[in-house]
């Protein structure tokens, strides 16, 4: 039951991830991060009760509420203040990243064929899960142009991370989870003053643009 | 800092003068803001070092005993900075410091008017470090320690060359001698660490001992080695610094790199090369031999169509070089064929020519400073009478020619005549084949040395005699005394050791005895007086004896012209019924003209003549005419070499061209290939 | 209060106070004050180390051993120098009317904010404190790289920020998944990620998991180190970034980034044996060196410069490590401190040069400095001698025993490359100075450079330079120890 | 001082000496045989010694431009050339001063002498003066790498560089008709003729500026210096000469100083060089002066030659 629970959530946040890759409108990407946000507190929760660890609660807690609501709601709130709703043409078309996205989904199965199987007998999906997740990040971050959406990829590097440390270890020190999860808030608002910031100099959050500093 | 090594005076003469170098150093840069005590301290300081050096490389000579040391632990890294002079690294040392000595009472005069008030504090600096990293160099011990003097020494040769950096040339000149060494340093470090990790030390001792490596590890050591020390001795084709460098730097700077800096490449040899990989290949000897007369002939060629008379004698550095190395690759030869007298006859030969050329280049270059003192410009063209202007630079100045063209009664005869012996010599000591190069090399020897004769006409001939050729020139006067006093020195010991060959010999023995495989095979020195090196009765020399003869022969032809009473009558040179006027005289260029189209296929000249048009084309106004001579090395060679780099550095920049994109693409990359490189080790 | 903790809230402390408002003096006095006496602070934990006590706190979670008390020596002291340089800095640029309340108070908080963060990063000894340690540290110098708000900072800022944010992801992964590998022997709770814990269960450790782990971690720190494909963001914001902040990137940032590496790199010898982590670190670390060569041959800023030749220092350190033998670990934290000890120079006097041409641009600056603003030229070019790694001077020796430990080991190939491009890049550097400093000066059109005064960013530079040149031949015995220490850390003989 | 030092003292003096007296000789005989060969009547064989005493009789002038580099060089050039026929064997199967140096020493002193001269040739500041010496020290540096080659190969041979115990070792073997000594002899013949500024390489006859070599060089003196000059030159010549016959053709040379045998000596030597006279005059009779740029041609011949000769040797 738990097992099928937690291969769900963490087949969801590859879904949401592959959505997101196919997505130019922008606030349909930052709810598909925060629907995906979600579903990596949802496997905290089941872990939570499955195993009845509670500090796990807090960080399930903890992503819920920063990750699906207010760092959503933050971004939102920044692109409309910008005023920029669509994602200009990436370097690839949406099929071309799909099936760059399916090659970078089967390296991280195919290294996580080699994990090492945890207690809960899901570790080898979930770390082939987070690895996929990471790797489609990390490649809109290279495809994408627009600094938000650079930041959501960013974040959703950062929930495979998450699903690592949740999924496969039983969760990491709680302080520890709370510095990062703290530094991670950070980091999002000084990347939203620098993109305010940006726009408010070049009049477009176009990132391809910035590129006077060469050699 | 400097603890003094046990064992009596002599054992402290050289950390005494590691000392003096420093404190000179301090004082130096103290005194900055005045430039007359300055200079002073500078060159007093270096001259008293040298001293010390002398004194202790005299003793090392005469006992053949070596001295040994430490200098200094470097704490942090646990690098101990020991010396230790054999005979040979004494025998080097005094070289240096034969020359260093009066170069550097004549640098006294000499800075005053060369280089600039606010520089002197910067040129004293680096000549006593550069002094002092050569003394470094021929004493190391450990091979950190030697890279790092050696090291040193570069960085503070182009310091000097560059002390008049507001010129493109001079800064172009540096850069390139920095480049350059610095390649060949990279040579020897890396041949070097292979060494030591082969042997499991630092101390040359064991690195050295010449049974370390063996077989096709030998060869490529060998290989690196010859081109590390090669761009230092100056030999083609890894000379191209040489003629750049040493005429960028103030005069006595250049007698000091012709004459000193060059040996330090020409030590490294004789160190590393021929006696410490073991017995030498024959295949060695070989490149050593076709290096040597390559750099022989080349080297003097160059120098007989310069007009700029530093650059000629900078071109005649690489052909000296040349010969050494010649001498050096006979001996080798003989060593990989055990005729152990042979090999200590070529030995003797080259380490000869290393003291020789240091005199006479260090003397001709300080006759050159004081000419581009006196006239303001280093074209021979320009020069012209100065005979009479400046008389006793100008016999000096003879004497250092005679003694570079290799003629008797001069210093240049016994070492070239010494290179001959060994050349004949391996040839009766070689089997095969192989023994044609010798009378081969023999020839081109023979050649080099005419070829020199002629520059050196030329160089005297057109710069000091007949009428001046420029205003400069006309007005040039003597130099001060303190500047020719050096000059002296340098040239009396031409003289000297030209009548005496035997001297040098005798001082080589102790040094030819303490290198591995020529134990007790030192050529014998005919006393004094003359040499008569390896077989008995094949050939020996007596120069001084012959001297008489031909000093008797010019009492003859004296007495046969001497008339009673005759006065000689003074009239003016005939000129084809013409006024003689300097433009009427034979240039230089023209002077050297002739063998520049013998030797065509090695210059390549390139000349053009465009006549000025006038009212009518037969009677032009003027006519402008440019000569020049294909620098081959430079043009196919380093040239492409160096747009090769430049081209692919260009190309180099689209990696980082400002898209955060592709940045992010590269850790993706790395990301994915060290993932599916993990994939692959379940 | 403990002494580490005190080391730690002297410069927040300090950070506070500039970061408020008030009068220009007291800013500089704590500012410099502080940084001093956090210096002190350093060497005090430094000492209690050298007496035999590993100073720690927070069951471990701050711990310093040989390793993080000689970063933290070198640290401390960069703080200060910077510090010390910020004010002569700020102040020129005052002179100017460049600087406004705003920014001033920036830089007087952030400075002494991003020291407090490498400290920070210095002592952890707990991974999940380390990583948050050095995120701190690029929160603390985002801004100050649009300090000077061009629009070229921006950009600069935001190639930072996401290279390093995506960096500390790495990193972060990579820490959980060391974790993962050690579970089962780990205990809940905070101290299950010391890394004293990790090294101690290493050997029951599931080597994928962790080889996953160490490959992320290493990319991740790697980063922040600026090695090799990582290093993109390096250049750009050393031209963008003011020169004291630079000089905390170049010297502390890379310390502290390399010390992280350094933990990570021991936990997979513990486990996995020394190949494993080496030979990534040798592979990253020529890759550093080989990069920087034709950027330096093309460079066209002189901070830019100094960027690629970090860059080539922090490879140099890498392979060191990367021979896998003692003699190369002792070399590159030996070329850690003298690097530490040489690029303040470097930075200081290139800083100096670009405020005097207000810009560091090798087209705005032109050649012929040596005229124009000689005590800083010479600096400039004695400090290229010196990070040149040319004798006499300490980064000889340096690389020297990382040369011999190269040649004497197994990758004689990679060493024959990596000395090449020693070569090259001395060939390169003393072409881009030698155009600096002699090179032929701008035409008698362009507006004339401020002159150079000696204020206190020159007193500070030149008494960088007297201790960079003293130290070639003298280290005072217990920094010694300390290298000697920490080499005893990093082979694995604590 | 010793018996065979004072000995050699003497002989040294004899033999420098006749040499003086015999060059003059030499020069007005090719001269006399060359005229014949022209079917003209030519100069008395004497008209040598006229000349010199003309020219030493006659007063020194010296060019006003000129220094002490001037005087020096025909005096300097005349010792040189002395000085070097005491390293010869002439008539006895020894050379007076060979305890001194052997070929190396002769050539080099030669050298010198050739230096001293060229320099010499500058003072004047008149263009045919440097035009001389450039041309002379050009077919000098040709002539040189041939020279000792040639030499090389004969001196190897015996296994000895200096001339008198070469020219005792080849008496006591004999002419050995060996063909790399023809080779060598051919090589060393052409250098000869070149080194003695003859036909084809130059023109003793000729005051034309663009054909003389040599006596552009000598164009600025007059009176005792330029007899010491012309005197120098014949006493090279027959140097030259004596040099030839005595390495490859052996006969006749007296291995002591019994009258007989000395008697005997002379008059092989004598006929020996007026053959190699008769044939260097025919040599000048029959050919047309070389163009400068030609004559490198002519002596890589005599260079390939000599290197042949060693080659057939020693393998």
């Amino acid at each position: 039951m738990t097992a099928n629970v937690l291969i769900l959530c963490a087949a969801g946040m590859l879904v949401t991830a592959y959505l997101m890759v196919g997505q130019k409108a922008l606030f349909t990407t930052i709810r598909l991060y925060g629907l995906q946000s979600f579903l990596l507190g949802l496997v905290a929760a089941t872990i939570a009760i499955a195993e009845s660890r509670h500090e796990l609660f807090i960080t399930a807690a903890l992503t819920v509420v920063l990750k699906a609501i207010l760092i959503p709601w933050f971004l939102m709130r920044t692109v409309d203040r910008i005023g920029i709703h669509r994602e200009v043409e990436p370097f690839l078309n949406v099929p071309a990243s799909l099936l760059i996205c399916l090659g970078l989904t089967v390296v991280g199965y195919r290294v996580s064929t080699a994990f090492q199987e945890g207690a809960r007998g899901v570790g080898h999906h979930l770390i082939g899960v987070a690895l996929s997740l990471l790797l489609i990040g990390l490649f809109m971050m290279v495809s994408r142009k627009k600094a938000i959406t650079q930041i959501l990829a960013l974040l959703t590097v950062e929930n495979a991370v998450f699903l690592v440390a949740v999924g496969v270890t039983s969760g990491m020190p709680l302080i520890v989870e709370l510095g990062i999860s703290f530094d991670v808030i950070l980091a999002v608002l000084v990347l939203g003053v620098l993109v305010q910031r940006i726009v408010g100099r070049f009049e477009s959050m176009d990132i391809s643009r910035l590129s006077k500093l060469k050699g | 800092m400097v603890e003094p090594s046990t064992g009596g005076l002599v054992a402290g003469a050289l950390p005494a003068a590691v000392l003096v170098r420093l404190l000179t150093v301090a004082a130096t840069t103290a005194l900055a803001r005045r430039p007359r005590p300055c200079r002073w301290v500078a060159l007093g300081g270096s001259m008293a070092a040298s001293v010390l050096t002398l004194t202790m490389a005299a003793e090392v000579i005469v006992s053949g005993r070596e001295v040994e040391g430490v200098l200094f632990h470097h704490a942090a890294s646990g690098i101990v900075f020991d010396y230790a002079v054999t005979p040979l690294s004494a025998w080097f040392l005094m070289v240096l410091g034969v020359v260093a000595l009066p170069t550097a009472l004549y640098s006294a005069a000499y800075f005053a008017h060369a280089v600039a008030a606010s520089r002197t504090a910067v040129v004293g600096v680096a000549f006593n470090v550069l002094l002092g990293s050569v003394e470094a160099v021929f004493v190391a011990t450990g091979v950190i320690v030697f890279l790092g003097a050696w090291e040193v020494m570069t960085l503070a040769t182009a310091a000097l060359v560059a002390t008049e950096y507001q010129e493109r040339a001079n800064r172009l000149a540096a850069y390139l001698y920095l480049v350059m060494s610095h390649v060949g340093t990279g040579c020897l470090v890396a041949a070097f660490m292979v060494l030591a990790s082969r042997a499991g030390a630092t101390s040359f001792t064991a690195m050295l001992a010449g049974d370390v490596v063996s077989g096709p590890l030998r060869d490529g050591l060998f290989a690196l080695f010859l081109v590390g020390f090669g761009v230092k001795a100056g030999v083609i084709p890894l000379h191209v610094w040489l003629p750049e460098a040493h005429p960028a730097a103030p005069s006595s700077i250049s007698a000091l790199m012709s004459a000193v800096l060059i040996t330090a490449g020409i030590y490294g040899l004789y160190r590393v090369c021929a006696f410490g990989l073991g017995v030498p290949d024959e295949r060695w000897a070989l490149a050593l031999l076709f290096v040597g007369m390559l750099s022989a002939i080349l080297g003097v060629l160059y120098a007989l169509t310069q007009t700029d008379l530093k650059r000629l004698l900078a071109c005649s550095t690489i052909e000296n070089s040349g010969i050494v190395v010649l001498g050096l690759g006979a001996g080798t030869m003989a060593l990989a064929h055990g005729h152990r007298a042979v090999a200590a006859v070529a030995v003797a030969a080259s380490l000869t020519h290393v003291l020789n050329h240091a005199i006479f280049k260090g003397l001709l270059f300080l006759a050159a400073g004081s000419v581009v003192m006196a006239t303001g410009t280093r074209q021979i063209e320009e020069f012209g009478g100065l005979l009479k202007r400046m008389p006793w630079t100008a016999l000096f100045f003879f004497i250092g020619a005679l003694a570079i063209s290799g003629l008797p009664l001069l210093n240049g005869f016994p070492s070239e005549w010494l290179t001959f012996q060994a050349l004949l010599l391996g040839f009766t000591a070689t089997p095969g084949l192989v023994r044609l190069n010798f009378p081969v090399a023999g020839a081109m020897l023979a050649l080099t040395s005419a070829l020199a004769a002629a520059c050196f006409v030329r160089a005297f001939g057109i710069g000091f005699l007949a009428l001046p050729r420029s205003r400069p020139a006309s007005d040039a006067h003597e130099s001060p005394r303190l500047m020719l006093v050096p000059q002296a020195w340098l040239a009396t010991l031409c003289v000297a050791l030209g009548l005496f060959p035997g001297v040098t010999l005798r001082a080589l023995e102790t040094v030819i005895a303490s290198l591995p495989g020529l134990e007790a095979a030192a050529p014998t020195a005919a006393g004094a007086l003359g040499m008569a090196p390896g077989i008995s009765s094949f050939d020996f020399v007596y120069p001084a004896i012959f001297g008489v003869a031909v000093l008797a022969a010019l009492v003859v032809a004296l007495s046969l012209t001497a008339r009673r009473g005759a006065v000689v009558r003074q009239v003016p040179t005939w000129a084809c019924g013409g006024v003689l006027t300097p433009r009427t005289e034979y240039t230089a260029t023209a002077f050297s003209k002739p063998l520049l189209m013998i030797f065509k296929a090695i210059y390549r000249p390139q000349r053009q003549v465009d006549a000025l048009a006038g009212a009518s084309p037969y009677f032009p106004q003027g006519v402008r005419y440019r000569a020049e001579i294909e620098p081959t090395f430079e043009r196919y060679i380093y040239g492409p070499l160096l747009r090769g780099v430049v081209r692919t550095a260009g190309a180099m920049r689209v990696l980082q061209a400002g898209s955060l994109h592709a940045y992010l693409a590269y850790v993706l990359v790395l990301a994915v290939v060290l993932l599916i490189w993990l994939g692959g080790t379940p | 209060m403990d002494l580490l903790l005190w080391t730690l809230t002297v410069p927040l402390l300090t950070a506070g106070v500039g970061g408020l408002g008030g009068p220009r003096a007291v800013k500089e006095l704590t500012m410099v004050g502080g940084l001093a006496l956090t210096f002190g602070l350093c060497l005090a934990v430094a000492g209690q180390f050298l007496a035999g006590s590993t100073p720690a706190t927070f069951d471990d979670a701050l711990r310093v051993d040989g390793l993080s008390a000689l970063v933290l020596v070198l640290c401390g002291f960069v703080g200060l120098l910077s510090g010390c340089y910020g004010v002569g800095y700020l102040r020129r640029n005052e002179r100017r009317g460049l600087v406004t309340p705003r920014q001033r108070r920036e830089f007087y908080g952030l400075i002494p904010a991003y020291v407090f963060a490498m400290l920070f990063v210095a002592m952890s000894n707990n991974l999940g404190v380390l990583w948050i340690a050095v995120e701190l540290t690029t929160l603390a110098s985002v801004f100050l790289i649009t300090f000077h708000n061009r629009d070229t900072s921006l950009e600069a800022a935001w190639k930072f920020l996401m290279l390093g944010s995506l960096g500390l992801a790495f990193a972060l992964l990579g820490t959980v998944l060391l974790f993962a590998a050690g579970q089962g022997a780990l205990e809940e709770g905070m101290s299950a990620l010391n890394w004293t814990r990790l090294v101690e269960v290493a050997p029951g450790m599931h080597p994928f998991t962790l080889r996953l782990g160490v490959v992320f971690a290493l990319i991740g720190y790697g980063t922040k180190a600026g090695l090799a494909p990582m290093h993109t963001w390096k250049p750009d914001a050393y031209r963008e970034a003011p020169s004291p902040a630079v000089v905390l990137m170049a010297v502390g940032m890379l310390n502290g980034a390399m010390y992280c590496i350094l933990r990570i790199h021991l936990v997979s010898t513990a486990a996995l044996g020394p190949d494993f982590s080496a030979g990534l670190l040798l592979t990253l670390g020529l890759l550093s060196v080989l990069v920087a060569v034709p950027f330096i041959l093309i460079q066209w800023n002189l901070k830019r410069l100094l960027a690629y030749s970090s860059i080539e220092h922090v490879g140099i350190m890498a392979v060191g490590v990367g021979l896998g033998v003692e003699a190369g670990v002792f070399g590159a934290l030996l070329h850690m401190t003298y690097h530490s000890l040489a690029k303040p120079v470097a930075l200081f006097s290139a800083g100096t040069l670009a405020q005097l041409h207000s810009s560091s641009d090798f087209g705005e600056i032109g050649g012929g400095t040596l005229g124009r603003a000689p005590v800083s030229s010479a600096l400039l070019v004695l400090s290229a001698v010196i990070i040149t790694g040319s004798p006499p001077f300490g980064l000889f020796f340096s690389e020297m025993i990382i040369l011999r430990a190269g040649f004497a080991g197994t990758h004689a190939i990679a060493t024959s490359v990596f000395l090449a491009a020693l070569v090259a890049l001395f060939c390169g550097i003393a072409f881009q100075i030698g155009r600096v400093v002699a090179g032929p000066p701008p035409a008698p059109g362009t507006k004339a450079p401020d002159p150079e005064r000696f204020d206190i960013a020159l007193a500070t530079a030149s008494v960088a330079a007297v201790l960079a040149v003293v130290s070639a031949f003298y280290l005072p015995g217990p920094l010694v120890a300390l290298i000697r220490a920490a080499t005893a850390v990093v082979w694995g003989r604590p | 001082m010793s018996v065979e030092a004072l000995l050699a003292l003497v002989a040294a003096l004899l033999q420098a000496g006749g040499m003086l007296a015999a060059a003059p000789l030499l020069r007005t005989g090719i001269k006399k045989m060359k005229a014949r060969l022209q079917n003209r009547q030519g100069p008395p064989l004497l008209q040598g010694y006229y000349d010199l005493a003309k020219l030493l009789g006659k007063e020194s002038v010296q060019s006003e431009t000129a220094s002490w580099v001037y005087a020096a060089g025909p005096r300097a050039y005349f010792a040189t050339v002395v000085a070097a026929t005491t390293l010869v064997p002439v008539l006895v199967a020894a050379a007076p001063l060979e305890a001194t140096g052997g070929i190396l020493l002769l050539v080099g002193t030669l050298a010198l002498g050739r230096f001293a001269l060229a320099t010499a040739a500058l003072d004047t500041g008149s263009p045919f003066g440097g035009m001389g010496s450039s041309r002379d020290m050009t077919i000098a540096a040709l002539a040189e790498p041939a020279l000792m080659l040639g030499l090389f190969a004969s001196a190897l041979s015996v296994g000895t560089m200096n001339l008198g115990v070469l020219v005792r070792d080849l008496v006591q073997q004999g002419p050995s008709w060996h063909p790399s000594d023809l080779l060598a002899f051919a090589g060393l013949f052409i250098i000869v003729i070149a080194e003695t500024g003859r036909i084809p390489v130059d023109n003793p006859a000729t005051h034309l500026e663009l054909t003389m070599i040599h006596e552009a060089m000598a164009l600025e003196y007059a009176g005792p210096d330029l007899a010491l000059v012309e005197w120098a030159s014949a006493v090279k010549e027959l140097l030259y000469l004596t040099l030839l016959v005595n390495l490859f053709l052996p006969v006749g040379i007296a291995t002591g100083f019994a009258p007989g045998a000395l008697l005997v000596a002379l008059g092989a030597w004598a006929g020996k060089v007026f053959l190699l006279a008769v044939a260097v005059t025919l040599v000048e009779s029959t050919n047309a002066k070389l163009r400068l740029f030609r004559v490198p041609e002519l002596v890589s011949v005599s260079l390939g030659l000599a290197f042949l000769a060693l080659a057939i040797r020693f393998l």
